[in-house]
């Protein structure tokens, strides 16, 4: 659920092996399928959106009155307020609108439009998040075409080794450990927030501000993550090993770091692509709970508080964007995909 | 210029996994010498390690393998070269086509990329500016007969027949005095093989090439090749001059392997392929065939497109066909000419277009339920590749009782089965009941995909290249079965095949297929030795044939 | 093979290859060093987890049986890994929550194998609409945030382990019906499928027959690796205070500890000990799942 | 330090003076809004009191009524009527000056504008009429006396910045706010930070720091971690365990006050509407105050207090906190059961109900097994449980406890299906509101439970009658006496079982701020205070102290970062282009 396995990518490896038998088509028509079955699993998102949440318990009003003195005039006038008194269909129709207009409506606890709120805290997450899927997808890219090239090497062992321990860690708990470590006892890098209290005005500074606030759960995620790169490279570039061309390669006197550069890399990141944006889901999980142990001002942050609200239009609007994200992901894989793979191009 | 020379090399491959192979000797104690400007071919069995001795040459063996004896090019032992210089003796000294040029061109660089690759990896005089490698490019290109265009293709972008050419220019890139050629011709239609063969010759010829040419087919290499060699389980077992080897072979195997090839036209070979089985009385004259007039299964117009989403194919075109009782039809026809399909579709797995007709018993064939169920006992397939058509979870017994159990066969499963196995002489039946596929020969799984379609008692079986992927000696055996089985229980069969001189061991009538179209249709003698069809003919002159070779 | 079995039946000498098969993969399975680790690591865990209530009596967890010992006692020989905020043995409380999150990964696993493998093998074998509709299904559940729907589900359910067995298994079983899904095209298009029909085979006849045995081994070596994926699950939505807190399982352990800021107030080692457990169960199941993945799965063998 | 500008300009905001002084505050609470009108949570509503001056302010020492905007105030008619005259030269905070007008205006918009009644509409419901005679004098008229002070809690907002607004119920009021209070809302970033400034014209005079500002920490580890790595200068809401751990930690100073919160097991009486209609899922049993009697007498209070709270909390009698001495029920009254199992299990078995074979009790066939709810997100409420049901076994009372979210716990209150959860209120000075919501008339008018704002759903027609009586007793001393009669009935009744009323446990950096002002005097709170007296002394304790304020080491560690960013990227960089090269070549 929040992970995806890694290893099992061997075996999916094995699929996106038979993706990629040749198969010709128009880049417009190419494009217009995956757009198509982006566009799906959308408006599947949307309805899901609506329903699931629809049956979430808890009356937002009921939890603020059982903590705050109010009448019963006030709690009828907020419940106004938040639409709450309308039928169903009504907040249905309302919901299908709102998401159209990207707004999903106000928040039950910001009383703001949601879609402002997200606006706001969109690109925090999208730097956080974004940050730790580059570095870890370099780094797995890395250590993982270096592992797979030399399986059993001290280097593999060395690798993969780490990759699985730091697999198996509960995100919330490395960063909880991290934040104890470095931020409380060592007091190296600060324990929360995206910036310090008081941003510094100058943009160098204020850059500054932000990286120190980023290498904590940035190193979380990455930590976490990036195991799964490692992995799939890693198989991939060993499926690779073995192919025919690279005899060819080294037939024709190439060292052995240029077969693997020049020959098996690029192969080998053909299935990988695929692979790691599917895993885009797994970090957006993670995004949920490091940002809320490092107090980062992001959509998994907001999140988190919308369940504990409940802020139903909240909670549906992240729902929503993070869904939409990942589907955007898949789609700038299969396009990546096309242009990294001279058989699925036209010829 | 040097020569090549194998010095009592043997060489052995651990096997990690499983234990079942543990060290496998891949060739053992072979000396051969492949002297300047000569050429030598190497035939033998699948998996007498050809490959192995030819990797070898350039150190290419991977990681496992143990190499003892000595590789000599010129002077020099490949064996103890240090890296560097051998990274120099690679390509610029000794070259190779690989077997399998499909796999040997990487997917995603552009052929004209990888020669230009080896050509910067070593730079002689010829080709010391970009511009001169580029010209190179293009001069090579046109010595294999491509056009220069040809150099932005990918690999994908090429037939076998040019993905084999392109190999071909990249291995005489660097101007190597020595090419090894390994199966260069193999999953190539007969009339392509043919040219690239002419080709070879030619360049070896013209350039005074060393050639080591492997082939498991002796008249591809007598055709090539001046001396021959003859490997078996690892051993050289005979070497000679080409003639001496194919026509008067000392070993056994030698002959084994000459003999198996049928001479269109011969009658000592005409429905009677070389088998160590006795045929069954019932036939004792094998110009006389049990054929009826009674037609089993008829096509009319028959067309089958195939529609993709942005093309539609025609593969079979507008084909009139009929199988009798007892008669063996041979479809023949280039690799791609819809003979597969055209079965497919015969036996109901397949949907023809609108409009074609096909009957079985008078009937069109049936679509769902119990009916399909009765003609499926009536008609049994059996598909091209053996080892794919066997799960290799089941075990011998369960692949032939499943379609007895498909069919809810009331008798006696156990004893059925037995029948079917002795049937398709795999005896005694009991000895290959728990046997599952991995643990069986080439020919012994085809025989047990047989057996399992003969269990359900067909009266019409299609077999589909029921031996193109054996080997010489068991082709044999299989064909033998196929006639006695016509012989003792009058079946019918239609057997599709790209190999002429297969028709001629034993069909009664033969269809020739080109691009979908059935070109030539009719009795054996008359189609193969009386050929009208333009493409029958040239086909005919381009199967290789030893005595041609030698010729 | 040349052994002469004819006394025996059929099904007896299916049996007996199974068991041959079998013995075979346990053998390449005690060759792998790292898998055979994982395994005893487990087998011990395990055992552990089922004598629970023998080695630590059911009272010691009731708080007010342990009022005399002391809260926040560091590890000692006294009290092997320290003492939780109420008093009790984490020792204890890690024994009984071995059972928990057990019983969670592994319910949690079937249930995402189950469903993963029976759509995964429909979307493959059926062609046309429904394999297509399934195959959307699947991809759709691919790319929903699992974690949010869990949580939904987790909050929508009334609290308990099934509760979280069942968010955790409707959430992860996208990826295995992939894999399955994928595994099944490559065997349907296999000769063998085939030739299946040929000999007049229907739907149900080939999917248990050959689709189901040939995904088989690619799902036992998926459910180890899911079992420890589950067990992290368990303990992010422990985390996020969506588990059961009367359960004793190890996400909830954690989660305590964090309640009391066991972390913040210098009792390292009551979220070490239950992290620690978390990683290195999730760890031997991955071993264990890359190993018997290797042995399945042929090609993964390093050559 | 004194300087801050009496208008906040934007650029101030974002050019903070070097040498202003910064209270830093850690908190993790959601901000609805800044609307005194409107907002409800916690956070903003505290931050309002600091904003915005009452007529009549809740004094330090113990909560009672004392001078706000209103100098003094008379009350005629025997409290049917209340007079108030504001001080001389009050200011706004942007020199305009403060009136009569604005009270009048700010109670007008409550009373007739529903949508500006949310929040505190419940305080003016018993207004008649509110007038202004001249510039310092405001009239309040009520519908039936009172004795509870009319002017206090409510937030006096400037007519003149709010009656340009268009929609006042939309005005989110978050920026450069004009207030009467000790600070002023300066800014505010969601999740990121709230800043107030020091408002020169409070009456008081201005505040010693120059401004406050509320850091956001999800996390309550994270907030204790700032606090320790000095990035913030006071954390609340602690956990007994953290508070414990920051007692001696060199520089911080760990404050555990009396709050003026209770905290109760709350136990379905067996619910009815207004109209005497049963709902709700409650167990019959508990409609007998002697088994209600027996779950009190069968649970040790004290022992919880020792083991769950570590002690930091006082043990409860009623719903009114001991740090209201006046009013509170005080803990050695003769109504106050002991712990005593032994007399649990006689009264459960004078009520009926026999052990049955499992060691549950029964009456009738049927098993006493009762339903407690827990919040899984609150490790106390947890501990209780974690006591309480072995407890309850061993009176013979089978407890199943039903872990779940605030949110599903609230949704199940209101629709009374529960047997028994925890509940808790933050509590005023005066009991007034408390008492009033123990009333039959606050019990809901329908079957789903809504209408209604019930504490406990507690209904007792002389408690009623009790309370109309203490409410317009404007003799203190006899109210209070009322107020104990009542206290005692409810507390017989046995509607909840109070627990304690928990310590407010905060720490903050001694040796950087000193000067806090506790509320009540006596072993009183700093933060959540009906007052704005916690932040409103404060004081930096040297100038040099504040100098390394923020001197986190994290220059170095950031440039170092950097550097290895730009090494890695430059490495990708090169190797690319040797890729790229090498591809051309
Ligand atoms: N990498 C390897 N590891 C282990 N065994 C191998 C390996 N490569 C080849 N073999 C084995 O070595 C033997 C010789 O193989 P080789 O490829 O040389 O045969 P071949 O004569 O070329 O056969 P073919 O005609 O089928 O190409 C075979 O038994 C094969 O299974
Ligand atoms: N499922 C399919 N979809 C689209 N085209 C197909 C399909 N199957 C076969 N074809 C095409 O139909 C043509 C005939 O194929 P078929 O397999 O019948 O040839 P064949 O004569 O059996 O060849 P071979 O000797 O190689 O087996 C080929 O061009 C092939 O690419
Ligand atoms: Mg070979
Ligand atoms: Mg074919």
């Amino acid at each position: 659920m929040t992970n995806t396995v890694p290893p099992t990518e061997e075996i999916l490896l094995a699929e996106t092996g038979s993706d990629r038998a040749p198969r010709r088509t128009s880049a417009l028509s190419y494009l217009l399928s995956k757009l198509g079955g982006a566009a799906v699993s959308m408006a599947m998102v949307i309805l899901l959106g609506f329903f699931a949440f629809k049956v979430l318990p808890g009356d937002p009003v009921a939890g603020i009155a059982r903590e705050r003195q109010l009448s019963p005039e006030q709690i009828a006038q907020l419940r106004t307020q938040m639409g709450l008194d309308k039928p169903l269909w009504q907040q249905f129709v309302d919901y299908i609108v709102n998401v159209f207009t990207l707004n999903f409506g106000e928040s039950y606890v910001y009383r703001k439009p949601v879609g402002e709120l997200i606006g706001d805290y969109f690109w925090n997450t999208i730097l956080l998040t974004g940050t730790s899927a580059v570095l870890a997808i370099a780094l797995g890219l890395w250590l993982g075409q270096k592992a797979g090239w030399r399986p059993g090497s001290l280097f593999d062992r060395i690798t993969s080794g780490m990759a699985l321990v730091l697999w198996s860690v509960p995100t919330f708990w490395l960063a909880l450990i991290l934040l104890m470590v470095f931020g409380g006892t060592l007091q190296w890098f600060p324990t929360g927030g995206m910036t310090s209290p008081d941003p510094p005005t100058d943009p160098l500074a204020l850059v500054l501000d932000v990286a120190a606030h980023m290498v904590l759960p940035v190193i979380t995620m990455v930590a976490v993550v990036y195991a799964q790169y490692v992995m799939v490279m890693r198989a991939s570039l060993m499926e690779e090993k073995s192919a025919d061309y690279l005899v060819t390669a080294r037939a024709k006197g190439l060292r052995d770091d240029l077969v693997r550069r020049r020959h098996a890399v690029p192969n080998a990141l053909l299935p990988a692509v695929t692979l790691m944006f599917l895993h885009i889901g797994g970090l957006i999980a993670g995004a949920v709970t490091v940002e809320t142990v490092f107090s980062w001002p992001g959509l998994g942050k907001l999140t988190f508080e919308a369940i504990s609200g409940p802020d139903l239009p909240l909670l549906q609007g992240t729902f929503v964007v993070f869904s939409a994200v990942i589907i955007a992901t898949n789609l700038v894989a299969d396009l990546i995909y096309r242009r990294l793979d001279p058989r699925v191009r036209r010829g | 210029m040097p020569d090549l020379r194998f010095e009592d090399v043997s060489i052995t491959y651990r096997t990690a996994g499983g234990g079942v192979r543990g060290e496998i000797a891949a060739v053992r104690g072979v000396d051969l010498t492949l002297p300047a400007g000569g050429t030598l071919g190497i035939a033998g069995e699948s998996g007498s390690g050809k490959s192995t001795l030819a990797m070898s040459v350039l150190r290419l063996l991977p990681g496992n393998a143990q190499l003892t004896g000595r590789v000599m090019v010129g002077d020099t032992d490949v064996t103890e070269l240090s890296f560097g210089e051998l990274r120099a003796l690679r390509w610029a000294d000794a070259s190779i086509v690989f077997q399998g040029a499909m796999h040997s061109l990487n997917p995603v660089r552009t052929v004209g990329q990888q020669i230009l690759e080896a050509l910067e990896l070593h730079v002689a005089d010829g080709w010391k500016t970009e511009a001169a490698r580029r010209e190179r490019v293009t001069e090579l290109l046109r010595a294999v007969d491509l056009p220069p265009l040809k150099a932005d293709s990918y690999p994908h972008e090429l037939s076998g027949g040019q993905k084999q050419r392109i190999m071909i220019a990249m291995a005489l890139a660097c101007e190597p005095e020595i090419i090894i050629a390994d199966e260069p011709t193999t999953a190539l239609d007969v009339i392509v093989q043919q040219q690239i063969l002419e080709m070879i010759s030619r360049l070896v010829t013209e350039r005074g090439i060393s050639l080591l040419m492997i082939s498991h087919d002796l008249s591809v290499l007598a055709s090539a090749c001046r001396r021959i060699a003859i490997m078996r389980g690892g051993e050289v077992v005979e070497v000679g001059d080409a003639l001496e080897v194919c026509t008067r072979g000392q070993h056994p195997y030698t002959r084994q392997l000459a003999d198996a090839f049928p001479t269109i036209g011969d009658p000592a070979s005409r429905r009677n392929p070389v088998t160590r089985r006795t045929r069954s009385d019932a036939a004792s004259d094998p110009q006389q065939s049990p054929m009826t007039d009674e037609v089993l299964l008829e096509a009319r117009g028959l067309s089958v497109t195939f529609h993709s989403r942005t093309k539609s194919a025609r593969a079979v075109k507008d084909v009139d066909l009929v199988v009798r009782r007892g008669e063996i039809l041979a479809l023949v026809g280039q690799s791609g000419s819809g003979k597969t399909t055209l079965a497919r579709t015969l036996v109901g797995l397949q949907q023809p277009d609108p409009g074609s007709v096909v009957r079985f018993r008078g009937r069109d064939l049936p679509r769902k339920g119990k009916g399909l169920r009765a003609f499926r006992k009536e008609v049994q397939m059996v598909l091209q590749d053996p080892t794919a058509a066997l799960n290799p979870k089941l075990s011998v017994y369960e692949s032939v009782a499943e379609g007895l159990r498909v069919q809810h066969y009331r008798g006696d499963e156990r004893e059925r089965v037995a029948q079917g196995l002795t049937d398709a002489e795999l005896t005694p039946p009991e000895d290959f009941f728990t046997a599952i596929p991995q643990e069986l020969s080439g020919g012994q799984r085809q025989r047990t995909v047989i057996a399992g379609a003969l269990a359900v008692g067909p009266q019409l079986l299609v077999a589909d290249e029921p031996v193109a992927s054996l080997d010489a000696s068991a082709r044999g055996e299989i064909l033998g079965l196929l006639l006695s089985l016509r012989d003792r229980l009058g079946l019918s069969a239609l057997v599709i095949t790209h190999d002429l001189g297969l028709a001629w061991n034993i069909a009664d009538t033969v269809a020739v297929m080109y691009e979908g179209v059935i070109v030539e249709y009719g009795p054996t003698e008359q189609v193969l030795l009386r050929p009208q069809h333009e493409y029958t003919r040239q086909l005919l002159s381009a199967a290789p044939t030893i005595q041609r070779a030698i010729a | 093979m040349s052994e002469h079995v004819a006394s025996r039946s059929p099904r007896a000498m299916a049996w007996a290859r199974r068991r041959t098969a079998f013995a075979r993969f346990a053998r390449e399975f005690s060759r792998s060093r790292s898998g055979m680790v994982g395994l005893v690591f487990l087998v011990v865990i395990v055992t552990l987890a089922f004598l629970a209530p023998i080695l630590a009596p059911a009272w010691m967890l009731d708080v007010t049986k342990v009022m005399d010992s002391p809260r926040f006692a560091p590890p000692s020989w006294e009290h092997p890994l320290g003492t939780d905020h109420q008093g009790r043995e984490l020792w204890v409380r890690m024994l009984w929550g071995a059972q928990v999150s057990l019983l969670v990964g592994f319910a949690a696993t079937a249930m995402s194998m189950i469903i993963g493998t029976i759509v995964g093998i429909a979307a493959g074998h059926f062609t046309g609409i429904p394999g297509a509709l399934l195959m959307r299904l699947i991809d759709f559940f691919l790319v929903l945030p699992s974690l949010i729907l869990a949580i939904v589900l987790s909050t929508v359910l009334s609290r308990g382990v099934w509760t979280i067995v069942i968010a955790i298994g409707l959430t992860s079983w996208a990826g295995t019906a992939r894999v399955v899904r994928s595994q099944t095209l490559s065997v349907e298009s296999r000769d063998y499928v085939e030739r299946s029909r040929v000999l007049g085979a229907g739907h149900w006849h080939i999917i248990v027959k050959h689709l189901l045995p040939a995904v088989l081994p690619l799902v036992l070596a998926n459910t180890t690796l899911t079992v420890g994926s589950a067990i992290i699950s368990e303990s992010t939505l422990a985390f996020l205070g969506l588990g059961d807190t009367t359960l004793q399982s190890w996400g909830a352990v954690l989660r305590n500890s964090m309640d009391v800021s066991a972390a913040t107030s210098g009792y390292w080692w009551y979220v070490l000990v239950p992290g620690i457990a978390i990683v290195l169960v999730v760890l031997a199941f991955t071993l264990v799942g890359r190993a018997v993945e290797t042995i399945v799965n042929p090609t993964l063998r390093s050559r | 330090t004194d300087t801050a500008p009496t208008v906040v300009s934007a650029e101030a905001t974002a050019t903070p003076e070097a040498d202003a002084t910064t209270f830093r505050i850690a908190t993790s609470g959601f901000v609805d809004t800044f609307n005194p009108f409107v907002s409800i949570y916690l956070l903003p509503t505290n931050t309002i009191r600091y904003v915005y001056e009452y007529l009549v302010q809740n004094s330090a020492e113990d909560g009672s009524p004392t001078k706000g905007l209103a100098d003094d105030w008379e009350v005629e008619d025997d409290g049917m009527t209340w007079v108030y005259t504001l001080q001389d030269d009050l200011l706004w905070s942007d020199d305009e000056p403060i009136t009569s007008a604005d009270v009048v205006y700010t109670y007008e918009q409550m009373m007739t504008v529903p949508e500006l009644s949310v929040a505190n509409g419940n305080l003016v419901s018993n207004f008649e009429s509110v007038e202004a005679p001249d510039d310092k004098t405001v009239i309040i008229r009520l519908k039936t006396p009172q004795a509870p002070n009319p002017g206090t809690e409510v937030p006096i907002v400037p007519k003149h910045i709010w009656e340009e607004i268009d929609d006042p119920a939309d005005y989110a009021n978050d920026a450069d706010v004009v207030g009467s209070g000790p600070y002023v809302l300066e800014s505010y970033s969601p999740n990121q930070s709230i800043t107030l400034r020091a408002n020169p014209n409070f009456w008081q005079g201005a505040p010693k720091v120059d401004r406050i500002q509320y850091v956001y920490y999800t996390n309550s580890d994270a907030q204790v971690q700032a606090l320790r790595a000095g990035e913030v200068d006071f954390v609340a809401g602690l956990t007994p365990t953290q508070f414990q751990a920051l007692e001696g930690v060199e520089g911080i100073t760990a404050h555990s006050g009396e709050g003026r919160r209770y905290h109760s097991i709350s136990i379905n009486v067996g619910t009815v509407t207004r109209d005497g209609q049963p709902y709700g899922t409650g167990n019959e049993a508990l409609k007998d105050v002697k088994v209600r009697q027996a779950l009190r007498q069968g649970t040790d209070t004290e022992t919880l207090l020792e083991r769950v709270m570590e002690g930091r909390a006082t043990l409860a009698t009623s719903f009114i906190p001991a740090s209201f001495p006046k009013w509170a029920l005080p803990a050695d009254d003769e109504a106050i059961m002991a712990y005593d199992p032994e007399a649990a299990m006689a009264t459960l078995d004078e009520a009926g109900w026999t052990v049955g074979a499992s060691g549950i009790r029964e009456k009738d066939g049927a098993p006493l097994q009762l339903r407690l709810l827990v919040d899984a997100d609150d490790i106390i409420e947890q501990s209780i449980s974690e006591y309480f049901v072995p407890w309850m076994q061993e009176i013979g009372v089978g407890i199943t406890v039903e872990s779940t979210d605030g949110d599903t716990i609230s949704d199940r209150a209101v629709k009374a299906d529960y047997d028994m959860y925890f509940s808790g209120w933050s509590v005023n000075p005066d009991p007034d509101y408390q008492l009033g919501i123990n009333l039959c008339s606050t019990l809901p008018t329908g079957t789903d439970g809504s209408g209604g704002t019930s504490q406990d759903g507690y209904c007792n027609p002389e408690f009623d009658a009790m309370y109309a009586e203490q409410r317009s007793e404007l003799d203190e001393e006899a109210r209070q006496q009322i107020v104990h009669d009542m206290l005692v009935m409810n507390y017989t009744d046995t509607a909840q079982i109070a627990t304690w009323y928990p310590n407010s446990l905060e720490a903050y950096r001694s040796d950087r701020f000193t000067g806090f002002t506790l509320q009540p005097a006596e072993g009183g709170i700093i933060a959540s205070q009906a007052g704005y007296w916690g932040f409103l002394t404060v004081e930096p304790v040297s100038a040099e102290a504040q100098a390394d304020e923020g001197g986190v080491p994290t220059g170095l560690i950031v440039t170092g970062v950097i550097v290895g960013v730009l090494v890695i990227g430059g490495i990708v960089f090169v190797l690319l282009r040797r890729r790229k090269m090498a591809d051309v070549e």
